[in-house]
């Protein structure tokens, strides 16, 4: 007998400013099965998760809705209370009435709440036919690739070997340190990045669980978490190694502005990073300059802020007054981002050992004209509302960092996700920091997002810890979403078996006859067979044909029934 | 040979498709349409096509059965036997033999219903033998009889596809006869109008010409409607009415009164719909009647069946190819276990009992005084069982526990028998309240003969032995007129049996087994040099002229209340048989209709806030059962239908008993029922 | 026709002959009588062959085959559904009056064994005129066909290449019609279905009781598969496009919305 | 009669157009309310039988969503969709129902926008086709 309950969430007001949760608790209600239907200020809170665990006692439900946020974060967390309030977790299913309604029909109260009806109704028809599942298990290969060896990478790789944990990293430069190497010290605390590159570097020299593979890149990735199969390209040989979880430090690299502010025309225009190369020299001889910020940044194209500049410059603006006292040096920006009581203070330095600051505009945005030995910027300060020229020996382009030219590559290899920018997606910013939405496979430092050092070696440590998860357990759960044959329908025409992108499924005996069968271990559950299946023999857990086509059905009866 | 293809008779309707049944490792495993088969011609139905598969059910009787106490327990032939065999000397010496009555099977063969009513009549010594018949086309057999001399399809199946016309009523063709529902689609393909009368929406009516709702058993009203229409229109067929018809002045007399505007207060069909199609109907030059229980199944039941041959007969179409007045029969061989005499009130052929002259041509072939009275129906026997006149029954292969109206009655009545013996191939409702039950060969475990509803003879082939120590029913039948009557009953095959009825049956004259194996014959067949006869009453009428009758409308025997407030009709679907004894064991037959149901109209649904697939309750005078609803479109508002195959919900607890007066058939199609939720 | 026996080897033959007036399959063994042979009746014999070899697990089968039934049996061989080893095609020209019937384009068996190659036809005219319909008209014209439809499953239980058991239009999953008509989506599916494997033999066509022009949808798909992925069913060598990668068949690009 | 207001249905997979029509959503990227995602794992999944069946019983259109080809978290699985669904289309046309109502389009997580703009596309198209037809037809 089906008992399902139904818990709609307000989110605050992320999905009650639409969404009428009255309404769609009532029509929850009147759904064949559902015998309690509920509202929650914050599901997922405490308390919100405590009601749900009550109701199901209290109601001796055996199938929970929640229709909330979306089950690519969610879904774990309520899976849980299930568990805990007795109900197998895969009896639970997730409607999502935020991304995909109540924050995309913001300004349709109405149509929202009709659409997060057809939800519902689609939710619970679904519900009604899901059944518990077994989990399997899998044995995770005690051991860890981390590619890049930046100062992410390094961080994580140090991390992952304190632990114990065999470590493969992959560089494919001739030495670690990334991008650091190129910065002498890193502000505005003034570290000397040589010294913390070497001692990370000395953690994995001195381990013999390490192995650094140099100029070496990734190949081929092959299976999942707990039994990766990572093949490296070193020079012309290939290594393979298997690993239970895969660390991406790929870092970034600094934008090269081509044709802007006069780049690659006049010899006087040059980046941060290599002003930074200059600045490591002892001859560093400029003593008019200018630097401008967000050059190439948060402007069509490539909106974001990359975080790292503002401070950078303040930091350079300094060392280069600590070389040359005399210099004069301006700072054209948008906003000064100096966040935290140190960056705050080198911003104050900066303005008491007379940095200019000059804000500029993106309609007047500063111009360079040639001059000898040099150039002139011509910009507009915002604050004087007045043009000025400025004769400088040198301009810097405070550029934004951006992806590696191979992260498309990377992203293939792992089949993980980058926004638009090219960096690296986690699974949630918030509730799955440095972990990919795929299991067993991490990310930390700027691959994900510009970050500064200080950043990148907390990321890379968090994505260690992560990953050292799967590995000390020693197994992973394989979610019940692998395909099963009814070897009774299967009229073993092997399209399965040409279909699986994995070879997961073979065509053996059964009874006096042949049927197909799923390796459960090979099996990542996409459900491609199932497609290809004609007589539904093979199916997915928890995407059976008939449980989706009960939410079809749902769908199309609530659009002719109407949503009362 | 590891696999053989037998070509046999489809064991379900009355179509007469032939098929080969697959046979692999002594076991029926599937079936294979015969495309030369001028009635299949290559397809079949879905019943045809799983028609292997009840066969090697493990439900199948293996073995006789006699009852202890409550038990049915496993017993021998020879004990089984000659307990029945006992019983019935003891009951007939006690209270004479008409306290004894006997039912043949519209699933046996020819041969076996010929053996059946031997045993009554000869060995027993009683006319009280009937079948099913009674329940489905008793009111033809006596209807067309009157109007035209013979109670059976006047025109053959392939016919259908040539006519310029067909008037379908009372039929869900396509579903209960679906090879002939076909052919009334590709005449509907090439042209031919197609008219169908019916209160559901039937899948033929979908893709008719013209169709029309009428209310439950105002079916007069509409057919005499049509005649005032078409004699008003002039569209009568002056000339065949003065050559071969009588008593066409009363018709036009009665019909007056049937204005469109009366028909449609009494029908609810739409003027325009009944003027249209009265047109269409009388101007087509071969236009064809087709009917089934909607028209019988009533309590004038055979003045139904009489308007229609009027209807037809107004209009000449009677008696040519493409034409006729064709009821379509619904067993496999429920034509011939009428043709075999296995009705109380005529030997085989159509012979009446109470006619001295033919009784005294079986008395002398049959070596035996016979009775002179009129035996008693079917539908009578268990009213009669109640008062106590009726105290034995020896059933072959009928289920009336399931198939006859008021089941509760029928309960009551088969407790006060002494005795009841069944033969049958599964343990239906009725074989677990027999005395003795005895297992018998399906149509795939023995030879015969069937004879398909346009009268054509067909060959039913063993492919199969029988499970166990089950027995073809002819073996029984002989089995027990030995031990009744001692000789008369000696026959070594089901072709001695045909010979012998051929030599007392006209209309069988000139059919053999010789020319069965290789040709399609249709009676009547005189003798052997006639080919046989697709089309019947070309140059007269059976009895001369055909009759025209006066009939009136007249409301069914129940009427709606407030109590009971809507119509219940019954029927079939495509998917089940009857009783479900079969179908309901065919793993794919089941699937596709697997449980008990009733059809609501959607606003019926709404007004009592009923969903689909909702459980819902039905309440007849007679009794209550309990079942799904399906909410539909197809149905009149204020009618519901049940198909009647599912025990667990029969439709036959609900339904009336009250008889047609002439044929004794009940009123199946119209009762008075309420609908609740559950 | 003993050349299955003494010339090929087999060990059965499968035919069609006269019996009780009709046509009948059957299969026989050296020595026995044949009687009369019929090759004038197009029974689907590679649908009678797949049946029979569920049965026959040891010696080899010689079937009369059309070009069809080639093509049939090649698909499935392909699927390991019959082993080619253990058959014996013996190919029979189809006649004219087939050729007509069939509308088919691909009538020569590779050897014909028995009767005279005859011309192919050159075009379905049923599905040219479906196909010149606009699409309002050709919805009409299919409904009206498909409410015909008494959900014999003629049309699947003959299909050379339709090898389920349990056939999925007989769940309610995604025909959810009770009764009959099934509803479009019945017709649909099975399109999908056939679409990579459907010989074009007619036999759906020639078994449908109400005449639905079936054969007239599955050459219009099979037109679709042709130009879309350059694919033809019959042809032992291919697998189905709809199953592989795209580095194993690249869709070409007819400008659709998709 | 009322305004034509489509009823659709979309078939996401989980790990990319999921995940681009989740980043829709947090981004605020307002779009027409009509179309009803369900979340399957890999667009490769999505069984021509459910197009059909959706499409004979009345919704106004279906789309499919996948990974961009070569960014398929199963591999090669978006290959068959991107194959499957064209000639599912394809033999919609056949029997009448426009092949504009059943669309296949690739949307990565990241392409927030492009979910909000498929989708926008996607209603348009439908609302000028009208309502599917099936609706009408009683079998």
């Amino acid at each position: 007998m089906l008992r399902i309950g139904v818990f709609v969430c307000h989110c605050g007001h992320n999905i009650a400013s639409a969404v009428d949760v009255d309404e769609v608790v009532e029509f929850a209600r009147k759904l064949p099965g559902v015998v309690y239907a509920g509202q929650n200020l914050y599901s997922c809170s405490q308390e919100g998760l405590g009601s749900i665990k009550k109701s199901i006692e209290d109601n001796d439900l055996n199938r929970v809705v929640v229709a909330a946020c979306t089950p690519r974060t969610h879904e774990p967390l309520f899976r849980r209370a299930c568990e805990q309030a007795g109900i197998n977790k895969y009896l639970f299913e997730f409607v999502n009435i935020r991304e995909h309604c109540s924050w995309i029909h913001a300004k349709e109260p109405e149509a929202a709440t009709g659409k997060a009806k057809k939800l519902v109704a689609m939710g619970v028809a679904k519900a009604s036919l899901l059944e518990p599942q077994e989990e399997g298990e899998s044995a995770v290969i005690p051991r860890a690739v981390v590619i890049g060896a930046g100062i992410s990478g390094l961080a994580a790789a140090a991390s992952l070997l304190d632990q114990g944990i065999e470590t493969h990293i992959i560089e494919s430069k001739n030495c670690v340190g990334g991008l650091l190497r190129e910065v002498a010290v890193i502000g505005p605390e003034d570290i000397d990045s040589r010294n913390l590159i070497n001692s990370l570097e000395k953690r994995l020299t001195s381990s013999p669980k390490a192995h650094l593979h140099l100029n070496s890149r990734v190949k081929e990735v092959k299976g999942f978490v707990g039994n990766f199969e990572v093949t490296i390209a070193k020079g012309d040989e290939d290594i393979t190694v298997q690993a239970g979880a895969i660390i991406v430090a790929t870092g970034t690299r600094e934008f090269q502005p081509a044709g802007e502010y006069g780049f690659d025309e006049y010899p006087a225009v040059i980046t941060q990073l290599e002003l930074e190369r200059r600045l490591a020299k002892s001859d560093f001889a400029a003593s008019r300059m200018a630097i401008i910020n967000c050059a190439g940044s948060r402007q069509p194209g490539r909106e974001y802020c990359s975080r790292v500049c503002c401070n950078a410059s303040l930091k350079n603006a300094l060392r280069i007054l600590d070389k040359n006292p005399d210099a004069q040096v301006t700072i054209l920006h948008r906003d000064i981002m100096s966040c935290g009581a140190a960056a705050e203070e080198l911003y104050r330095r900066a303005s008491e050992r007379g940095v200019r600051f000059v804000r500029y505009g993106l309609e007047k945005r500063p111009q360079v004209h040639a001059k000898e030995n040099g150039v002139v910027l011509e910009a507009f300060d915002e604050t004087l509302d007045e043009t000025i020229d400025l004769d400088l020996d040198l301009l810097i382009l405070a550029t934004p960092l951006v992806p590696p030219e191979d992260s498309v590559e990377t992203g293939k290899h792992l089949k993980v996700p980058r926004d638009k920018y090219g960096f690296f997606l986690e699974a949630h910013v918030k509730l799955r920091p440095v972990e990919f939405a795929t299991d067993g496979v991490f990310v930390c430092g700027s691959a994900r997002w510009p970050v500064s050092a200080r950043e990148c070696i907390w990321q890379g440590q968090a994505a260690a810890a992560k990953a050292s998860i799967p590995i000390s357990e020693g197994k992973v759960r394989i979610e019940a979403i692998t395909a099963e044959v009814d070897p009774d329908r299967c009229a073993a025409c092997g399209n399965c078996v040409l279909a699986c992108p994995y070879e997961a499924i073979e065509i053996v005996e059964h009874l006096d006859t042949m049927a197909a069968k799923v390796n459960e271990a090979q099996c990542k559950g996409c459900g491609t067979c199932v497609a290809a299946c004609h007589n539904d023999a093979i199916q997915q857990k928890g995407f059976s044909s008939r449980q989706l086509g009960a939410m079809i059905d749902a769908l199309i009866r609530t659009a002719t029934e109407g949503t009362q | 040979m590891p696999v053989d293809y037998i070509l046999t008779t489809c064991p379900y309707c009355g179509t007469g498709c032939n098929f080969f049944l697959q046979v692999a490792d002594g076991r029926a495993v599937g079936v294979v349409p015969c495309k030369t088969d001028e009635t299949s011609a290559g397809s079949l139905c879905i019943k045809g096509y799983n028609a292997h598969a009840f066969v090697n059910h493990s439900d199948r009787l293996t073995h006789p059965m006699i009852r202890e106490g409550d038990q049915l327990s496993k017993a021998t032939w020879e004990e089984a036997l000659q307990r029945i065999a006992s019983e019935m000397k003891r009951i007939s010496d006690e209270h004479g033999p008409d306290a004894i009555m006997v039912l043949a099977s519209a699933k046996c063969t020819n041969e076996e219903n010929y053996l059946i009513q031997k045993v009554a009549r000869a060995a027993i010594g009683t006319n009280n033998v009937d079948h099913c018949a009674r329940l489905c086309h008793a009111s033809t057999v006596a209807g067309l009889l009157q109007s035209f001399g013979s109670g059976a399809m006047t025109n053959t199946i392939p016919e259908f596809e040539n006519a310029d016309c067909i008037l379908v009523t009372g039929s869900n063709t396509l579903e209960a006869h679906p090879l002939i529902g076909t052919r009334i689609l590709k005449a509907r393909d090439k042209g031919a109008k197609v008219i169908v009368v019916d209160p559901r929406d039937t899948p033929l009516s979908r893709v008719a010409t013209i169709s029309m709702r009428q209310e439950s058993g105002s079916d007069v009203a509409w057919i005499n409607g049509m005649i005032n229409i078409i004699i008003s229109e002039k569209l009568h067929d002056e000339e065949f009415i003065a050559a071969r018809t009588t008593g066409f002045d009363e018709l036009r007399e009665i019909v007056k009164n049937y204005t469109p505007e009366r028909v449609k207060s009494l029908t609810g069909i739409p003027e325009d719909d009944l003027v249209s199609a009265a047109k269409m109907y009388a101007s087509a030059d071969k236009a064809m009647i087709a009917y089934a229980m909607g028209i019988t199944q009533h309590s004038n039941g055979t003045n139904l069946v009489r308007a229609l041959a009027n209807l037809a007969m107004v209009t000449g179409n009677v008696g040519r190819e493409s034409t006729g007045v064709n009821p379509l029969r619904g067993q496999c061989n429920v034509q011939g276990a009428c043709d075999a005499g296995a009705l109380p009130n005529l030997y085989p052929g159509y012979q009446s009992v109470e006619d001295a002259e033919t009784r005294s041509k079986f008395e002398h072939a049959w070596n035996r005084k016979l009775s002179e009275k009129k035996g008693m129906a079917l539908t009578n026997a268990f009213d009669k069982a109640l008062t106590g006149e009726v105290k034995a029954m020896l059933i072959f292969g009928e289920n009336p526990m399931m198939s006859d109206p008021d089941i509760g009655h029928v309960e009551r009545a088969i407790s006060k028998l002494e005795f009841m013996a069944v033969i049958d191939i599964f343990p239906t409702e009725t074989v677990k309240l027999a005395d003795v039950v005895l297992p018998a060969a399906c149509y795939a475990e023995k030879n015969g003969t069937f004879t398909a509803t346009d009268r054509a003879v067909r060959a039913v082939r063993k492919a199969v032995d029988p499970p166990g120590d089950a027995r073809p029913d002819w073996q029984i039948a002989c089995d027990l007129g030995r031990l009744l009557a001692g000789d008369g009953f000696d026959f070594a095959s089901p072709e001695q049996v045909l010979a012998e009825m051929a030599a007392v049956a006209p209309i069988y004259g000139g059919i053999d087994y010789e020319r069965i194996e290789e040709e399609m014959v249709r009676w009547p067949c005189p003798s052997k040099d006639h080919p046989g006869t697709k089309v019947l009453h070309t140059e007269s009428f059976k009895i001369g002229k055909g009759v025209f009758a006066p009939i009136e409308h007249t409301p069914p025997a129940e009427e709606t209340s407030d109590e009971y407030p809507l119509i219940l009709t019954t029927g079939r679907n495509l998917f089940q048989f009857h009783t479900g004894t079969m179908t309901r064991r065919s793993a794919k037959l089941q699937r596709e209709a697997a449980g008990p149901y009733v059809e609501i109209n959607t606003e019926d649904a709404r007004r009592l806030g009923i969903i689909d697939d909702a459980s819902v309750r039905i309440t007849s005078r007679r009794g209550t059962i309990t079942l799904a609803a399906r909410v539909t479109q197809w149905i009149r508002p204020g009618t519901i239908f049940i198909p009647f195959h599912y025990a667990e919900a029969a439709a036959n607890r609900l339904t009336n008993n009250a008889l047609d007066p002439t044929a004794q058939i009940p009123e199946y199609k119209v009762c008075a029922a309420r609908l609740e939720k559950a | 026709m003993r050349l299955a026996f003494e010339e090929r080897g087999a060990d059965y033959l499968l035919a069609i002959k006269e019996a009780h007036g009709q046509a009948a399959p059957v299969l026989l063994r050296k020595g026995d009588d044949a009687g009369t042979m019929r090759f004038d009746v197009p029974y689907q014999m590679t649908m009678i062959l797949t049946n029979i070899s569920r049965f026959i697990k040891e010696g080899r089968i010689a079937v009369v085959a059309r070009r069809c039934d080639e093509r049939a049996i090649a698909e499935l061989v392909k699927r390991d559904l019959l082993n080619h080893d253990n058959l014996v095609v013996i190919g029979l020209a189809c006649s004219e009056e087939q050729i007509r019937e069939c509308r088919c384009t691909d009538p020569c068996p590779s050897s014909a064994d028995i009767g005279h190659c005859a011309a192919p036809a050159k075009e379905d005219q049923a599905a040219s005129s479906i196909q010149s319909m606009p699409l309002p008209d050709r919805l009409d014209y299919w409904i009206d066909q498909f409410r015909k439809c008494n959900k014999c499953f003629g049309c699947t239980l003959n299909c050379p290449v339709c090898f389920c058991d349990d056939c999925l239009l007989e769940e309610k999953t995604f025909t959810p019609e009770k009764g009959i008509p099934p509803g479009l989506a019945f017709h649909l599916i099975r399109a999908v279905h056939l679409a990579d494997k459907c010989v074009e033999c007619g036999e759906c066509e020639r078994s449908c009781p109400s005449d639905i022009p079936l054969l007239a949808l599955r050459k219009m798909v099979n037109q679709d598969m042709k130009r879309m992925f350059n694919y033809t069913s019959g042809d032992p060598e291919r697998r189905s496009p709809l199953l592989t990668t795209l580095e194993g068949d690249p869709m070409e690009d007819d400008g659709d919305a998709c | 009669m009322s305004e034509f207001n489509p009823n659709i249905l979309a078939f996401c997979c989980n790990w990319c157009s999921y995940a681009g029509a989740d980043l829709a959503g947090v981004n605020r990227l307002q779009m027409p309310p009509n179309v009803n995602v369900v979340r399957v794992m890999c667009s490769a999944s999505v069984k021509p039988e459910y197009v059909f069946k959706a499409i004979s019983q009345g919704i106004d259109g279906v789309l499919v969503l996948g990974c961009h080809i070569g960014d398929c978290h199963y591999l090669t699985g978006n290959h068959r969709t991107a194959k499957r669904i064209p000639l599912t289309a394809k033999i919609l046309e056949k029997v009448g129902i426009d092949p504009r109502r059943v669309q296949l389009d690739w949307v990565s997580a990241a392409e927030g926008e492009k979910f909000q703009q498929v989708v926008t596309q996607f209603v348009d198209d439908i609302r000028s086709l009208g309502p599917n037809p099936m609706k009408e037809v009683r079998f």
